[in-house]
């Protein structure tokens, strides 16, 4: 009897990685642990990976996984711009029969709720890495000093939830948070905003950043005005560029979210929702806190 | 001359006239459809297309009015942070005051027209280019919707699904709509007195007034018209989100200006079309989708977009020598 | 129909009292001025007297600062164009204004386009349009032609057109005939004609005395915005009209050439540049004037600009100063390396920088002698050599560093001119060097001209006034449908000559 | 005439256009500077104004060469692009192949100018609007970016230190470097050839052309002197941040546009000065260090920001209108 329809080979499932921002260097590790991965399963399935232009640009980001429900993938591995405008395309895509994987940045509880929608989410728990950075530095710094916070895009979620996470610490420790305003992720904005800082406060001790491009541009800022070594940084995201300035201490502390790791924990998760058809529970992926190799200092 | 606008109105040359206009359009939409049908399993369907005509609304309604814009000599660099904050007043409306769909839309449109007349009052009263004024109105529109949403994005949830879920002959409501502005437009460009006004100012303003007739007007009405689809367009999307991100639109001034200069309208004014900009959309939508679709990787993905956007404007320069010779 | 007479008892139509208009100076000083019903009120005056002003204040483009007016005993005071157009006075401006992407019918009836709900009634605008163009010698042309695509004149006929295209009670003419030849002067005149007829007045403007005595009825003499007299056109001698606007005598007699031609300058074979330009060749010799004569259209200026390296050339040969062998000239820059200028038709678009100082627009593509090392311009020496070329060429501004924009018509012209003297070219190409430029002026270029060809130097130069032609060139070729059809001497020929040679192209059936 | 450029080889009556020219300039600088230190504790301090000192060097050196390519009528709309390009070519060229500085220094300023080499040439062939092909280069610059970096930010440590670290009279080299290029842009602009021609072009290039002057390598000079000046911003930036962003100079281009039109310069061509860019960089310098320093909130910052912008181009309108009143 010749093999109907149903008993031919199946086609390896088609997974889609959807980022954010490829210019930022965290997606970008992201990628290409997920293509790793990939390449080692190439007979497990098929990777499609996008990412935005502009993280700012939310909807470009929607308009991709149409684009993906359009072409019909097995599975959506999102990181979404926006934890709220994403969940109705993703519902949208659960509707389709796609399995749906939430990394990095967790959707709307609320919003989830509202749309009766059940998305697992794998990924790190930004304010939790965010006061453990801020713990880290208060251990350099006496209760009440003066400390400034340099925070991302201004409704990006992960960059709110480092901010929580540092004033959850620096509040903890008793500093004293003089000012919170965005560097937009970005060098050379963080670079202006923290020159002024210091002009203007001179009592400033520590600047908290919400990525370490910023913490690039908060350096070289102090360091212009000659107060390198007498105020603390600290970053997010350990990107390979801050080694040095770790290992020199001019950068204390930053958190390690494992990026290449991320992507492909969720797309691990999506081939087995594939397998079983269930849903299976939000997992947490580590955060690590990394300090400069040596002892650390006492307070 | 590829100059739709013009002279659209001789019965004889009209069939070599749209020939010229949108042939060398359509063939590079055409080639890109190809190409990506070729490199790709899933392109060439009805779900992408769909998925594009879906998407594309907005896009078409700005570049719709930039076109105006740019026919009149003038430029609007604000679109995008005047949908930032139409989205943001709809949002707002609908999230946190709880106002009904109909009062929240009707205070959308009424911001983008405001953000419209601010963009022409400004730049007539005080002879200002409207590069500056409009790049003032960038920076204060999105300030603005920071301000309204505290930064944060507002859930709508469906309080304005039916905008989207409209669907005739499976075509949504926004592209039917935004279809309906492309050919109302086009005509109101080429057969209405209005519309030669707009050529007219384009061409030769000082010519205009001292023919009698006062510009300004002219000018505000385009700066308005082009808040108005912008609002619409922040209204769609609205719906489409399901939500209200106070970012929305970043970067849409230089995308809607690439995709109506692609379709053939001059930055220099006195020239253009309303349906070769929405060519032009379709062109940047299909080329985006096929990326993606690809996978291509996103350096690629801007290498292939300036190139595409140059080769356009070098291919329309010769189509347009090529219909200038033979007249 | 000179010197035509009105009854003393025609009614007035328009009077102006104690009008006065100040820009940096005082314009125009308290201007008394009397329009009859019916009548062809001449303007004339030297470039800068203040005419094309009171022609604006009368349109309603500008207000007056003192004086009032009254138009038909009533008092009239425009607040802009529209509304004097509303009481019946329109004007055609001196400045070409048309709006290129427009089409012909569309400009004829721009701002009273025929429409319904706003959409505009094609059939009925093309139908209404069809007899005013041919009114005015556009019947070749389709009423949905876009304006650009026309030359010059016929851009000119078309404001003319449009301008007749609505009852009126005062046409004002602001030189209508800078851009016209022959015949398309003699089809306007015909319409004056049978509009006067009709009680329609004319306030018509020109610097050509010879139509004007042709046409007026009256003249007014302006000088220094002063209105000196009104006189009836028929016991007005025309020396007498030059004396007043002048100041002074002007003989305007034939200016001949003190010596004989030297050598070959410029010999031009098979030029062609199609579709306007399809064949020339001609000898330009250093030490004369050669002028150029055609209808509009013929494609004088497209054969200057072939030679000039402005425009592409599909086929012919350019031989300079004897030699056999072909010059090089791909770009203006090659043809001016070579000696060669071409003086513009357009001077505003295609000659002078407007807002730059005259000393900047004089030295423009001459920097070479002020400069010292990397390029600094030596400021002092520069100003001394503009102002010895303002003193030689009789330019009248404050100094060298006023915005040439603010130089009337004619100064410009000899700015423009200075700036080619001072680049030392021998072979000088002209295009209309006297257009809108007033007898007084007209007379001095005519006199630098002579100057410069007695100086040695080749001088090819296309106008549209034959009698200017005439008097001042040693020969004169004729082009007609983009051909050079004829070349004169002027000791042995006539205007009729010119204008049958000129008229020839388009009886004749080429192959 | 507010206009340094186009005459200001008079002496005699230099000195009033100089206070026409730069007194509102040099007001609304003294306004910001005086309403900050009165909101401040330590604005008006030396400190603050070695901070503004040593942040706007690169700031500077785009806004010189965007002067310029305003001035010729045209536009640059891939500054930020390519220093972006420029700065992953140096940090690539230390971090990776570990090449010498001065290497990497000169493989940098050789993207700038290849970037400048193609948009001028590009226009200039094709005839093309600067906007459209600036706007391509804009994709492509960023996308090599990106694809030479592989989106990494690198680190280059001290290689660059001397640059900025060598100081005199309390001045940082990259200050003083861009001071002399003001100054030397200035006196090209206004005292030689080269300058007379950049001014004749953007005023009427039909014209200069019939003069018997080719305008295209002037314009091709132009835009590889943007190119050049940008590389150098990049460099400079290299070296202050120790580190070669992908991301660097993003949205860069619409600054340095404000801040030149800020200064006066029109975006029709032929009026400008450098020196008043210069200002105009300075006023939003001023701007932004005093905005951070009152700690204010980001969307009080952006509308402040715009504000400022149309607010300084209608009070530009005014200065001009004063000074043609009064000649
Ligand atoms: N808008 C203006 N601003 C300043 N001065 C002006 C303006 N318009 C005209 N003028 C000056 O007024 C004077 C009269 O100009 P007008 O155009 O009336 O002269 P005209 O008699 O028509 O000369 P032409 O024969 O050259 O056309 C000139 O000196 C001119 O420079
Ligand atoms: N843009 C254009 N496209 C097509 N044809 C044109 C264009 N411009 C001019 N022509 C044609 O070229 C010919 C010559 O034009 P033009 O009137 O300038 O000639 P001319 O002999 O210099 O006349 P004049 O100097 O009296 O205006 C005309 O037949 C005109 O219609
Ligand atoms: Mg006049
Ligand atoms: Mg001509």
């Amino acid at each position: 009897q010749p093999a109907g329809p149903s008993e031919r080979a199946e086609p390896k499932p088609r997974v889609a990685l959807i980022m954010k921002s490829l210019a930022n260097e965290f997606f970008l590790t992201m990628e290409n642990g997920a293509r790793a991965h990939q390449r080692a399963h190439a007979d497990q399935y098929d990777l499609l990976a996008n990412g935005i232009k502009d993280e700012l640009d939310v909807s470009k980001q929607i308009d991709l996984v149409e684009q993906m429900i359009a072409q019909k993938v097995d599975a959506i591995v999102i990181a979404p711009a926006d934890s709220k405008a994403l969940v109705a395309v993703a519902k949208k895509a659960q509707d389709a029969g796609i399995a749906v994987v939430n990394i990095d940045n967790q959707f709307d509880a609320q919003v989830l709720a509202d749309k009766q929608a059940r998305i697992p989410f794998v990924g790190p728990d930004n304010r939790k890495g965010a006061r453990r950075v801020g713990e880290h530095l208060a251990k350099h710094l006496r209760s009440g000093d003066a400390v400034a916070i340099l925070e991302g895009a201004p409704n990006a979620f992960n960059g709110i939830q480092r901010r929580l996470g540092f004033e959850d610490a620096m509040k903890a420790a008793g500093m004293n948070i003089i000012s919170s305003q965005s560097g937009y992720w970005e060098t050379d904005k963080a670079n202006q905003v923290v020159a002024a800082l210091a002009g203007e406060h001179p009592e400033l001790k520590a600047v908290l950043c919400a990525n370490d491009s910023m913490a690039l541009g908060a350096v070289a800022a102090l360091r212009a005005a000659g107060k390198a070594g007498q105020v603390r940084v600290v970053g997010y995201d350990n990107i390979s560029a801050v080694q040095n300035l770790l290992r020199e201490g001019r950068i204390l502390a930053t958190a390690d979210q494992h990026a290449d790791q991320l992507a492909v924990f969720g797309i691990e998760y999506a081939l087995e929702m594939l397998r079983t058809r269930g849903t299976p529970a939000d997992r947490e992926t580590p955060v690590d806190l990394v300090t400069a190799p040596g002892p650390s200092p006492q307070p | 001359m590829n100059d739709t606008a013009s002279h659209a109105h001789g019965r004889i040359a009209a069939g070599r006239r749209w020939l010229a206009d949108y042939l060398g359009l359509g063939l590079a939409l055409a080639l890109l459809v190809l190409v990506f049908s070729l490199s790709t399993r899933h392109f060439f369907s009805l779900t992408t297309f769909q998925t594009i005509a879906n998407q594309i609304p907005s896009a078409i309604l700005i570049a719709t009015g930039m076109t105006y814009v740019l026919l009149i000599a003038g430029i609007d660099l604000s679109v995008g942070s005047v949908l930032g904050l139409c989205t943001a007043v709809v949002g707002v409306g609908l999230a946190q005051g709880h106002w009904p769909a109909p009062l929240a839309i009707l205070a959308g449109l009424a911001a983008g027209l405001a953000a419209g007349a601010f963009n022409g009052l400004v730049s007539i009263r005080w002879n200002l280019p409207p590069f500056i004024v409009t790049l003032g109105m960038l920076e204060i529109a999105r300030g603005g919707a920071h301000f309204l949403t505290r930064s944060q994005t507002q859930y709508v949830g469906s309080a304005l699904a039916p905008i989207v879920e409209t669907h005739l002959l499976g075509l949504s409501l926004p592209f039917l709509l935004a279809l309906a502005v492309v050919l109302g437009s086009q005509w109101i460009l080429t057969r209405t007195v209005f519309g030669r006004y707009l050529v007219a100012i384009g061409t030769n303003e000082e010519a205009v007034r001292l023919s009698g007739i006062d510009p300004r007007p002219i000018k505000i009405a385009v700066y308005l018209y082009s808040g108005l689809l912008v609002a619409l367009a922040a209204v769609i999307d609205t719906a489409r989100f399901e939500s209200a991100n106070p970012n929305a639109g970043s970067g849409f001034e230089l995308q809607a200006i690439a995709a109506v200069v692609i379709g053939g309208t001059s930055l220099m004014g006195g020239r253009g079309s309303v349906v070769s900009s929405f060519f032009g959309v379709l062109i940047i939508a299909v080329l985006n989708t096929g990326l993606a679709a690809v996978g291509a990787r996103d350096e690629t993905k801007r290498l292939v977009t300036g190139l595409v956007i140059v080769a356009a404007v070098i291919v329309d320069q010769y189509r347009h020598r090529w219909s200038q010779t033979k007249p | 129909m000179p010197g035509m007479t009105r009854p003393a008892d025609t009614p007035l139509l328009l009077r102006t009292a104690g009008l006065t208009k100040d820009y940096a100076t005082r314009v125009l000083d308290s201007v008394d001025l009397e329009i009859l019903e019916g009548e062809v009120h001449a303007l004339v005056g030297e470039n800068g007297a203040g005419k094309s002003t009171l022609a604006r204040i009368l349109a309603g483009l500008i207000r007056p600062d003192a004086g009032h007016i009254e138009l038909a005993g009533e008092p009239y005071a425009p607040s802009g164009k529209r509304q004097a157009e509303a009481q019946g006075v329109r004007m055609v401006m001196q400045e070409l204004n048309v709006i290129g992407r427009l089409t012909v019918a569309e400009s004829i009836f721009f701002g009273h386009l025929p429409h319904r709900w706003g959409a505009i009634d094609y059939p009925g605008l093309h139908r209404a349009a069809r007899p005013l163009m041919d009114q005015v010698g556009l019947s070749d042309v389709a009423p949905d032609r876009p304006l650009e695509t026309l030359g010059v004149g016929r851009q000119q006929m078309v404001e003319i057109a449009a301008a007749l295209s609505r009852q009126c009670r005062l046409l004002i003419l602001d030189e209508p005939t800078a851009a016209l030849t022959a015949p398309e002067i003699e089809r306007l005149f015909d319409q004056i004609r049978r509009l006067g007829q009709q009680g329609v007045s004319f306030l018509y403007i020109s610097h050509r005395m010879e139509e004007i005595q042709r046409i007026s009825d009256r003249i007014s003499v302006l000088r220094d915005g002063r209105l000196l007299t009104t006189r009836g056109a028929a016991g007005f001698g025309l020396d007498e009209v030059v004396r007043l606007m002048v100041g002074r005598p002007l003989e305007e007699t034939r200016l001949a050439a003190s010596r004989p031609p030297n050598g070959p300058a410029l010999r031009v074979d098979g030029l062609a540049a199609p579709p306007a330009l399809r064949h020339a060749s001609f000898e330009l010799r250093f030490g004369e004037i050669l002028g150029l004569a055609g209808l509009m259209g013929a494609g004088r200026t497209e054969m200057l600009r072939a030679i000039f390296g402005a425009d592409r050339r599909a086929a012919g040969r350019i031989c300079l100063r004897g030699s056999s062998a072909p010059a090089r000239i791909d770009h203006p820059r090659d043809a001016v390396r070579q000696g060669i200028a071409l003086l513009t038709e357009d001077r505003k678009a295609q000659g002078l920088l407007l807002p730059l100082s005259v000393l900047a627009n004089v030295t423009l593509n001459h920097l070479r002698p002020f400069c010292r090392a990397g390029g600094r311009i030596q400021a002092a020496a520069e100003r001394r050599a503009v102002e010895q070329w303002l003193d030689q060429l009789g330019v009248r501004c404050r100094s060298p560093l006023q915005p040439v924009a603010e130089l009337s018509g004619g100064n410009q012209q000899k700015v423009l001119m200075a700036r080619w003297l001072h680049r030392n070219c021998d072979i000088l190409l002209l295009d209309e060097p006297t257009r809108g430029i007033d007898v007084g002026a007209r007379f001095e270029i005519h006199r630098l001209l002579r100057q410069g060809a007695d100086q040695g130097r080749a001088i090819l130069m296309a106008s549209s006034d034959l009698r200017e032609l005439l008097g001042v060139c040693d020969r004169i070729g004729v082009m007609s449908a983009g051909r050079w059809v004829a070349t004169f001497d002027r000791n042995t020929c006539s205007q009729d000559d010119l204008l049958h040679a000129a008229l020839s192209g388009y009886t004749r059936t080429h192959p």
